[in-house]
Protein backbone atom coordinates (compact mmCIF):
# COMPACT_ATOMS: atom_id res chain seq x y z
CA UNK A 1 0.00 0.00 0.00
CA UNK A 2 1.09 3.71 -0.86
CA UNK A 3 0.89 7.02 0.65
CA UNK A 4 1.39 10.11 -0.60
CA UNK A 5 -0.03 12.75 2.47
CA UNK A 6 0.47 15.69 4.29
CA UNK A 7 0.10 14.44 7.63
CA UNK A 8 2.31 12.25 9.96
CA UNK A 9 2.70 8.97 10.20
CA UNK A 10 2.78 6.47 13.38
CA UNK A 11 5.95 4.07 12.84
CA UNK A 12 4.66 1.76 15.30
CA UNK A 13 1.06 1.37 14.20
CA UNK A 14 2.58 0.55 10.88
CA UNK A 15 5.27 -2.24 12.04
CA UNK A 16 1.94 -3.79 13.53
CA UNK A 17 0.02 -3.64 10.28
CA UNK A 18 3.02 -5.32 8.57
CA UNK A 19 3.55 -7.59 11.22
CA UNK A 20 0.12 -8.76 11.00
CA UNK A 21 1.35 -10.38 7.50
CA UNK A 22 0.48 -13.79 8.14
CA UNK A 23 2.22 -16.85 9.91
CA UNK A 24 5.24 -17.51 7.33
CA UNK A 25 6.58 -13.59 7.94
CA UNK A 26 9.73 -14.63 9.54
CA UNK A 27 11.62 -10.66 9.00
CA UNK A 28 10.55 -7.00 8.86
CA UNK A 29 12.95 -4.22 7.92
CA UNK A 30 11.55 -0.56 7.89
CA UNK A 31 13.08 2.61 7.23
CA UNK A 32 12.17 6.01 8.40
CA UNK A 33 13.66 9.38 6.94
CA UNK A 34 13.67 12.50 9.33
CA UNK A 35 14.36 16.27 8.22
CA UNK A 36 18.02 16.50 9.75
CA UNK A 37 19.82 20.02 11.05
CA UNK A 38 22.27 19.47 8.13
CA UNK A 39 21.04 19.81 4.84
CA UNK A 40 22.97 22.07 1.92
CA UNK A 41 22.21 25.57 3.52
CA UNK A 42 22.91 26.51 7.66
CA UNK A 43 20.11 26.87 10.31
CA UNK A 44 17.57 25.21 8.10
CA UNK A 45 13.94 25.15 9.38
CA UNK A 46 12.35 22.90 7.75
CA UNK A 47 11.74 21.67 4.54
CA UNK A 48 8.93 22.54 1.85
CA UNK A 49 8.24 18.92 -0.29
CA UNK A 50 6.44 19.09 -3.79
CA UNK A 51 5.68 15.71 -6.31
CA UNK A 52 3.61 14.80 -9.20
CA UNK A 53 0.15 13.81 -7.79
CA UNK A 54 -0.56 10.52 -9.86
CA UNK A 55 2.76 10.05 -11.22
CA UNK A 56 4.40 9.68 -7.77
CA UNK A 57 2.28 6.73 -6.87
CA UNK A 58 2.37 4.87 -10.70
CA UNK A 59 6.44 5.30 -9.87
CA UNK A 60 6.64 3.80 -6.62
CA UNK A 61 3.70 0.91 -7.16
CA UNK A 62 6.16 -0.24 -9.75
CA UNK A 63 8.92 -0.09 -7.45
CA UNK A 64 7.15 -2.16 -5.25
CA UNK A 65 6.34 -4.42 -7.83
CA UNK A 66 10.04 -5.05 -9.14
CA UNK A 67 10.86 -5.84 -5.90
CA UNK A 68 8.31 -8.34 -5.56
CA UNK A 69 9.35 -9.89 -8.62
CA UNK A 70 13.20 -10.09 -7.36
CA UNK A 71 12.70 -11.07 -3.90
CA UNK A 72 10.74 -12.87 -1.52
CA UNK A 73 8.05 -9.78 -0.38
CA UNK A 74 5.19 -11.11 1.73
CA UNK A 75 3.73 -7.05 2.31
CA UNK A 76 5.52 -3.62 1.52
CA UNK A 77 4.07 -0.28 3.02
CA UNK A 78 5.67 3.12 1.15
CA UNK A 79 4.32 6.04 3.05
CA UNK A 80 5.79 9.74 1.70
CA UNK A 81 4.80 12.94 3.09
CA UNK A 82 4.39 16.47 0.81
CA UNK A 83 4.06 19.96 1.97
CA UNK A 84 5.68 21.76 4.85
CA UNK A 85 8.06 19.58 7.42
CA UNK A 86 9.63 20.80 10.70
CA UNK A 87 13.34 19.64 11.68
CA UNK A 88 13.32 16.34 12.99
CA UNK A 89 9.86 15.71 11.29
CA UNK A 90 9.20 12.14 9.84
CA UNK A 91 9.44 11.98 6.18
CA UNK A 92 9.28 9.09 4.18
CA UNK A 93 8.66 4.95 5.48
CA UNK A 94 9.21 1.88 3.66
CA UNK A 95 8.29 -1.46 5.50
CA UNK A 96 9.23 -4.69 3.99
CA UNK A 97 7.51 -8.10 5.51
CA UNK A 98 9.13 -11.07 4.07
CA UNK A 99 10.05 -14.74 4.84
CA UNK A 100 13.55 -14.03 5.20
CA UNK A 101 16.02 -11.82 6.38
CA UNK A 102 18.13 -10.96 3.53
CA UNK A 103 14.98 -10.28 1.16
CA UNK A 104 13.49 -8.27 4.22
CA UNK A 105 16.74 -5.72 4.01
CA UNK A 106 17.56 -5.99 0.06
CA UNK A 107 14.07 -5.14 -0.94
CA UNK A 108 13.56 -2.37 2.27
CA UNK A 109 17.13 -0.63 0.77
CA UNK A 110 15.91 -0.76 -2.78
CA UNK A 111 12.73 0.40 -3.02
CA UNK A 112 13.72 3.58 -0.71
CA UNK A 113 17.22 3.99 -2.82
CA UNK A 114 14.67 3.78 -5.95
CA UNK A 115 12.54 6.14 -4.55
CA UNK A 116 14.87 8.55 -3.84
CA UNK A 117 16.45 8.09 -7.49
CA UNK A 118 13.11 7.87 -9.76
CA UNK A 119 9.74 9.08 -7.60
CA UNK A 120 8.94 12.69 -8.48
CA UNK A 121 9.60 14.61 -5.47
CA UNK A 122 11.06 17.69 -4.82
CA UNK A 123 12.78 18.93 -1.46
CA UNK A 124 12.92 23.18 -0.92
CA UNK A 125 15.11 23.66 2.26
CA UNK A 126 13.33 26.80 4.61
CA UNK A 127 16.12 28.81 6.55
CA UNK A 128 15.88 32.01 8.45
CA UNK A 129 17.54 33.70 5.72
CA UNK A 130 15.38 32.11 2.73
CA UNK A 131 14.73 28.83 1.22
CA UNK A 132 16.03 27.27 -2.05
CA UNK A 133 15.65 23.92 -3.54
CA UNK A 134 17.94 20.89 -3.19
CA UNK A 135 20.11 19.81 -5.99
CA UNK A 136 20.00 15.88 -6.78
CA UNK A 137 23.23 14.10 -4.97
CA UNK A 138 25.42 12.33 -7.35
CA UNK A 139 25.54 9.60 -4.87
CA UNK A 140 21.68 8.93 -4.75
CA UNK A 141 21.66 8.50 -8.40
CA UNK A 142 24.70 5.97 -8.06
CA UNK A 143 22.28 4.33 -5.13
CA UNK A 144 19.63 4.10 -7.20
CA UNK A 145 22.32 2.75 -10.13
CA UNK A 146 23.69 0.14 -7.80
CA UNK A 147 20.51 -2.21 -8.05
CA UNK A 148 20.94 -2.93 -12.04
CA UNK A 149 17.92 -4.51 -13.34
CA UNK B 1 -13.28 22.14 -35.62
CA UNK B 2 -11.05 21.73 -31.99
CA UNK B 3 -7.38 22.69 -32.66
CA UNK B 4 -5.63 19.50 -31.00
CA UNK B 5 -3.69 20.13 -28.02
CA UNK B 6 -1.51 18.84 -25.37
CA UNK B 7 -1.24 19.57 -21.68
CA UNK B 8 2.48 20.98 -20.30
CA UNK B 9 3.16 20.78 -16.93
CA UNK B 10 6.12 22.42 -14.40
CA UNK B 11 7.03 21.06 -10.86
CA UNK B 12 9.23 22.23 -8.46
CA UNK B 13 12.19 25.37 -9.18
CA UNK B 14 10.88 25.44 -12.60
CA UNK B 15 7.16 26.03 -12.05
CA UNK B 16 8.15 29.04 -10.11
CA UNK B 17 11.10 30.11 -12.09
CA UNK B 18 8.75 29.88 -15.29
CA UNK B 19 5.99 31.73 -13.19
CA UNK B 20 3.63 28.87 -14.48
CA UNK B 21 2.05 25.61 -13.32
CA UNK B 22 0.38 24.32 -16.38
CA UNK B 23 0.17 25.40 -20.40
CA UNK B 24 -2.05 24.01 -23.13
CA UNK B 25 -0.15 24.11 -26.68
CA UNK B 26 -1.27 23.13 -29.99
CA UNK B 27 -0.44 19.32 -30.94
CA UNK B 28 2.09 19.03 -33.95
CA UNK B 29 2.94 16.44 -36.15
CA UNK B 30 5.94 14.09 -35.78
CA UNK B 31 6.72 16.52 -32.64
CA UNK B 32 8.64 14.99 -29.65
CA UNK B 33 9.09 16.23 -26.26
CA UNK B 34 12.62 17.61 -27.30
CA UNK B 35 11.13 19.90 -29.63
CA UNK B 36 8.91 21.18 -26.80
CA UNK B 37 11.52 21.99 -24.97
CA UNK B 38 12.48 24.24 -27.75
CA UNK B 39 9.78 25.93 -28.89
CA UNK B 40 9.18 26.99 -25.60
CA UNK B 41 13.09 28.06 -24.79
CA UNK B 42 12.82 30.45 -27.99
CA UNK B 43 10.29 32.71 -25.69
CA UNK B 44 13.29 33.65 -23.81
CA UNK B 45 13.74 34.84 -20.65
CA UNK B 46 13.48 32.33 -17.55
CA UNK B 47 12.21 30.07 -20.71
CA UNK B 48 15.45 29.65 -22.33
CA UNK B 49 16.98 27.64 -19.80
CA UNK B 50 15.08 24.66 -20.67
CA UNK B 51 17.51 24.20 -23.39
CA UNK B 52 21.45 24.55 -22.30
CA UNK B 53 20.90 24.61 -19.01
CA UNK B 54 20.16 22.89 -15.78
CA UNK B 55 19.06 19.29 -16.62
CA UNK B 56 15.76 18.97 -17.71
CA UNK B 57 13.52 15.69 -17.02
CA UNK B 58 10.75 14.71 -19.02
CA UNK B 59 7.67 12.79 -17.83
CA UNK B 60 4.59 12.02 -20.84
CA UNK B 61 1.33 10.75 -19.71
CA UNK B 62 3.47 10.38 -16.06
CA UNK B 63 5.92 8.20 -17.04
CA UNK B 64 9.46 8.90 -17.92
CA UNK B 65 10.23 10.04 -21.37
CA UNK B 66 13.76 11.09 -23.22
CA UNK B 67 13.81 14.29 -25.52
CA UNK B 68 13.76 11.80 -28.61
CA UNK B 69 9.90 10.63 -27.73
CA UNK B 70 6.99 11.86 -29.42
CA UNK B 71 4.61 13.69 -28.19
CA UNK B 72 0.64 13.73 -29.30
CA UNK B 73 -2.57 15.46 -28.91
CA UNK B 74 -4.29 14.59 -25.74
CA UNK B 75 -0.45 13.77 -23.92
CA UNK B 76 0.33 15.19 -20.91
CA UNK B 77 3.96 16.12 -21.19
CA UNK B 78 5.95 17.48 -17.80
CA UNK B 79 9.19 19.30 -17.49
CA UNK B 80 10.53 18.99 -14.35
CA UNK B 81 14.59 19.42 -12.23
CA UNK B 82 16.00 16.27 -11.34
CA UNK B 83 14.34 14.40 -8.08
CA UNK B 84 14.85 14.87 -4.77
CA UNK B 85 12.64 12.92 -2.60
CA UNK B 86 12.90 10.62 0.20
CA UNK C 1 21.93 -0.35 24.77
CA UNK C 2 21.72 -4.15 24.29
CA UNK C 3 18.78 -6.32 26.33
CA UNK C 4 18.43 -9.91 26.71
CA UNK C 5 14.78 -10.32 28.36
CA UNK C 6 12.33 -13.55 28.25
CA UNK C 7 9.62 -10.37 28.00
CA UNK C 8 7.95 -9.32 24.52
CA UNK C 9 9.02 -5.98 23.15
CA UNK C 10 7.01 -2.94 22.10
CA UNK C 11 8.80 -1.79 18.76
CA UNK C 12 7.25 1.41 18.14
CA UNK C 13 8.40 2.09 21.19
CA UNK C 14 11.67 1.16 20.47
CA UNK C 15 11.54 3.56 17.46
CA UNK C 16 10.35 6.27 18.99
CA UNK C 17 13.24 6.26 21.25
CA UNK C 18 15.77 6.25 18.37
CA UNK C 19 13.63 8.81 16.79
CA UNK C 20 14.62 10.89 19.78
CA UNK C 21 18.75 10.74 19.45
CA UNK C 22 18.70 14.38 18.05
CA UNK C 23 18.73 16.44 14.90
CA UNK C 24 21.30 14.92 13.32
CA UNK C 25 19.24 11.91 12.89
CA UNK C 26 18.28 11.37 9.09
CA UNK C 27 17.63 8.28 8.54
CA UNK C 28 16.75 5.34 10.96
CA UNK C 29 16.62 1.42 9.57
CA UNK C 30 15.08 -1.42 12.29
CA UNK C 31 14.63 -5.13 11.31
CA UNK C 32 12.75 -7.88 13.43
CA UNK C 33 12.55 -11.12 13.24
CA UNK C 34 9.50 -13.26 14.30
CA UNK C 35 9.03 -16.75 14.76
CA UNK C 36 7.61 -18.17 11.47
CA UNK C 37 5.55 -21.59 10.80
CA UNK C 38 8.41 -23.21 8.33
CA UNK C 39 10.91 -24.15 10.36
CA UNK C 40 13.24 -27.43 10.22
CA UNK C 41 10.40 -29.18 11.43
CA UNK C 42 6.92 -29.51 10.19
CA UNK C 43 4.15 -28.11 12.40
CA UNK C 44 5.94 -26.25 14.65
CA UNK C 45 4.46 -24.64 17.32
CA UNK C 46 7.17 -22.15 18.94
CA UNK C 47 10.70 -21.87 19.68
CA UNK C 48 12.73 -22.55 22.91
CA UNK C 49 15.99 -19.90 23.03
CA UNK C 50 18.82 -20.36 25.05
CA UNK C 51 21.38 -18.37 25.83
CA UNK C 52 24.89 -17.98 27.65
CA UNK C 53 24.58 -14.96 30.07
CA UNK C 54 27.13 -12.76 29.93
CA UNK C 55 28.69 -13.80 26.87
CA UNK C 56 26.06 -12.96 24.70
CA UNK C 57 25.74 -9.25 26.01
CA UNK C 58 29.95 -8.84 25.14
CA UNK C 59 29.25 -10.13 22.14
CA UNK C 60 26.66 -7.82 20.54
CA UNK C 61 28.02 -4.96 22.16
CA UNK C 62 31.43 -6.08 20.24
CA UNK C 63 29.12 -6.23 16.99
CA UNK C 64 27.81 -2.63 18.51
CA UNK C 65 31.00 -1.32 18.45
CA UNK C 66 32.26 -2.47 15.56
CA UNK C 67 29.23 -1.17 13.34
CA UNK C 68 30.14 2.49 14.87
CA UNK C 69 33.67 2.00 13.62
CA UNK C 70 32.70 1.47 9.76
CA UNK C 71 29.61 3.50 9.56
CA UNK C 72 28.09 6.65 11.18
CA UNK C 73 26.14 5.09 14.17
CA UNK C 74 24.06 7.58 16.03
CA UNK C 75 22.49 5.01 18.11
CA UNK C 76 22.07 1.58 17.95
CA UNK C 77 19.66 -0.45 19.67
CA UNK C 78 19.43 -4.43 20.19
CA UNK C 79 17.21 -6.76 21.82
CA UNK C 80 16.77 -10.19 21.70
CA UNK C 81 14.38 -12.58 23.90
CA UNK C 82 15.19 -16.27 25.23
CA UNK C 83 12.96 -18.49 26.76
CA UNK C 84 10.01 -20.01 25.51
CA UNK C 85 8.15 -17.92 21.74
CA UNK C 86 5.29 -18.87 20.43
CA UNK C 87 4.47 -19.23 16.90
CA UNK C 88 4.83 -15.30 15.31
CA UNK C 89 5.80 -13.56 18.38
CA UNK C 90 9.26 -11.33 17.77
CA UNK C 91 12.42 -12.82 18.53
CA UNK C 92 14.86 -9.86 17.73
CA UNK C 93 15.15 -6.57 17.46
CA UNK C 94 17.96 -4.23 15.77
CA UNK C 95 17.57 -0.69 15.19
CA UNK C 96 20.20 1.88 14.23
CA UNK C 97 20.20 5.66 13.87
CA UNK C 98 22.16 7.69 11.71
CA UNK C 99 23.06 11.12 9.91
CA UNK C 100 22.42 9.20 6.43
CA UNK C 101 19.93 6.06 4.69
CA UNK C 102 23.08 3.81 3.47
CA UNK C 103 24.85 4.03 6.88
CA UNK C 104 21.74 2.66 8.71
CA UNK C 105 20.94 0.28 6.49
CA UNK C 106 24.37 -1.04 6.10
CA UNK C 107 25.18 -0.78 10.24
CA UNK C 108 21.50 -2.96 11.13
CA UNK C 109 21.87 -5.48 8.52
CA UNK C 110 25.47 -6.17 9.46
CA UNK C 111 24.50 -6.14 13.05
CA UNK C 112 22.04 -8.67 12.43
CA UNK C 113 23.94 -10.99 10.29
CA UNK C 114 27.07 -10.79 12.70
CA UNK C 115 24.79 -11.42 15.42
CA UNK C 116 23.13 -14.37 13.90
CA UNK C 117 25.94 -15.95 12.83
CA UNK C 118 28.69 -15.22 16.35
CA UNK C 119 26.22 -14.54 19.39
CA UNK C 120 25.65 -17.53 21.40
CA UNK C 121 22.13 -18.42 21.24
CA UNK C 122 20.55 -21.70 19.87
CA UNK C 123 16.87 -22.29 19.22
CA UNK C 124 14.79 -25.08 19.63
CA UNK C 125 12.12 -26.03 18.09
CA UNK C 126 9.08 -27.11 19.57
CA UNK C 127 6.45 -29.33 17.92
CA UNK C 128 3.15 -31.08 18.67
CA UNK C 129 5.61 -34.74 17.51
CA UNK C 130 8.60 -33.58 19.92
CA UNK C 131 11.58 -30.85 19.86
CA UNK C 132 14.97 -30.61 18.44
CA UNK C 133 17.50 -27.94 18.73
CA UNK C 134 17.87 -26.32 14.86
CA UNK C 135 21.29 -26.95 13.35
CA UNK C 136 23.11 -23.85 12.44
CA UNK C 137 22.67 -22.81 8.38
CA UNK C 138 25.60 -22.51 5.80
CA UNK C 139 24.08 -19.43 4.52
CA UNK C 140 23.62 -17.75 7.90
CA UNK C 141 27.54 -18.57 8.04
CA UNK C 142 27.97 -17.05 4.68
CA UNK C 143 26.15 -13.80 5.41
CA UNK C 144 28.43 -13.31 8.45
CA UNK C 145 31.12 -13.45 6.48
CA UNK C 146 30.31 -11.43 3.75
CA UNK C 147 30.76 -8.77 5.49
CA UNK C 148 34.35 -9.38 6.28
CA UNK C 149 36.80 -7.01 8.27
CA UNK D 1 46.71 -26.25 49.82
CA UNK D 2 43.63 -25.93 47.42
CA UNK D 3 43.86 -27.70 43.73
CA UNK D 4 43.67 -25.15 40.93
CA UNK D 5 40.91 -25.35 39.16
CA UNK D 6 38.74 -24.56 35.99
CA UNK D 7 35.25 -24.79 34.95
CA UNK D 8 33.69 -26.33 31.88
CA UNK D 9 30.16 -25.18 30.96
CA UNK D 10 27.87 -26.69 28.26
CA UNK D 11 25.11 -25.47 26.59
CA UNK D 12 21.92 -26.14 24.08
CA UNK D 13 22.56 -29.63 22.44
CA UNK D 14 25.62 -30.41 24.00
CA UNK D 15 23.76 -29.72 27.70
CA UNK D 16 21.30 -32.14 27.21
CA UNK D 17 22.87 -34.61 25.58
CA UNK D 18 26.04 -34.84 28.19
CA UNK D 19 23.30 -34.49 30.88
CA UNK D 20 25.29 -31.79 32.50
CA UNK D 21 25.42 -28.03 33.16
CA UNK D 22 28.63 -27.21 34.82
CA UNK D 23 31.35 -29.27 35.60
CA UNK D 24 34.64 -27.87 37.98
CA UNK D 25 37.97 -29.69 36.47
CA UNK D 26 41.73 -29.98 38.16
CA UNK D 27 43.69 -27.48 36.35
CA UNK D 28 46.79 -28.69 34.65
CA UNK D 29 50.04 -26.91 33.48
CA UNK D 30 50.31 -26.55 29.50
CA UNK D 31 46.80 -27.41 28.81
CA UNK D 32 44.80 -26.34 25.55
CA UNK D 33 41.13 -26.24 25.34
CA UNK D 34 41.62 -29.16 22.74
CA UNK D 35 43.01 -31.41 25.25
CA UNK D 36 40.47 -30.61 27.76
CA UNK D 37 37.82 -31.76 24.92
CA UNK D 38 40.08 -34.99 24.48
CA UNK D 39 39.87 -35.67 28.45
CA UNK D 40 36.31 -35.12 28.50
CA UNK D 41 35.77 -37.64 25.27
CA UNK D 42 37.94 -40.22 27.23
CA UNK D 43 34.78 -40.47 29.79
CA UNK D 44 32.93 -41.96 26.67
CA UNK D 45 29.18 -42.69 26.11
CA UNK D 46 27.79 -39.27 25.23
CA UNK D 47 30.80 -37.42 26.02
CA UNK D 48 32.48 -39.33 23.04
CA UNK D 49 30.83 -37.03 20.55
CA UNK D 50 33.67 -34.02 21.81
CA UNK D 51 36.41 -35.49 20.01
CA UNK D 52 35.60 -36.17 16.01
CA UNK D 53 31.86 -35.62 16.19
CA UNK D 54 29.33 -32.60 15.61
CA UNK D 55 31.08 -29.27 15.70
CA UNK D 56 32.05 -28.43 19.06
CA UNK D 57 32.14 -24.34 19.43
CA UNK D 58 34.78 -22.99 22.14
CA UNK D 59 34.33 -20.22 24.15
CA UNK D 60 37.23 -19.26 27.13
CA UNK D 61 36.23 -16.76 29.51
CA UNK D 62 32.97 -15.91 27.16
CA UNK D 63 35.33 -14.62 24.14
CA UNK D 64 35.37 -17.15 21.11
CA UNK D 65 38.58 -19.22 21.05
CA UNK D 66 40.19 -22.65 19.29
CA UNK D 67 40.98 -25.76 20.06
CA UNK D 68 44.63 -24.66 20.18
CA UNK D 69 44.38 -21.81 22.66
CA UNK D 70 45.82 -22.04 26.24
CA UNK D 71 43.69 -23.07 29.04
CA UNK D 72 44.63 -21.88 32.68
CA UNK D 73 43.25 -22.03 36.34
CA UNK D 74 40.61 -20.61 37.05
CA UNK D 75 39.35 -19.75 33.53
CA UNK D 76 35.69 -20.34 32.61
CA UNK D 77 35.51 -22.86 29.37
CA UNK D 78 32.24 -23.42 27.38
CA UNK D 79 31.76 -26.11 25.13
CA UNK D 80 28.56 -25.56 22.74
CA UNK D 81 27.02 -26.66 19.38
CA UNK D 82 27.19 -23.52 16.29
CA UNK D 83 25.07 -20.72 17.09
CA UNK D 84 21.28 -20.33 15.81
CA UNK D 85 19.86 -16.91 17.18
CA UNK D 86 18.03 -14.19 15.78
Amino acid sequence: MISIQTEDFDSGAEYEALRASGAGTGAIATFTGLVRDSGDMQGVSGLFLEHYPGMTEQVIAGLVEEASRRWDVRKARVIHRVGKLLLQEQIVFVGVCSAHRGDAFAACEFIMDALKASAPFWKKELSDTGEHWVEQKASDVARGKVWGK
Amino acid sequence: MTEPTLTVRFFARLREELGTEQLTLPAQANQTAGDLLGVLASRGGPWAQLQGGQPVMIAINQAMAKPATPVQAGDEVAFFPPVTGG
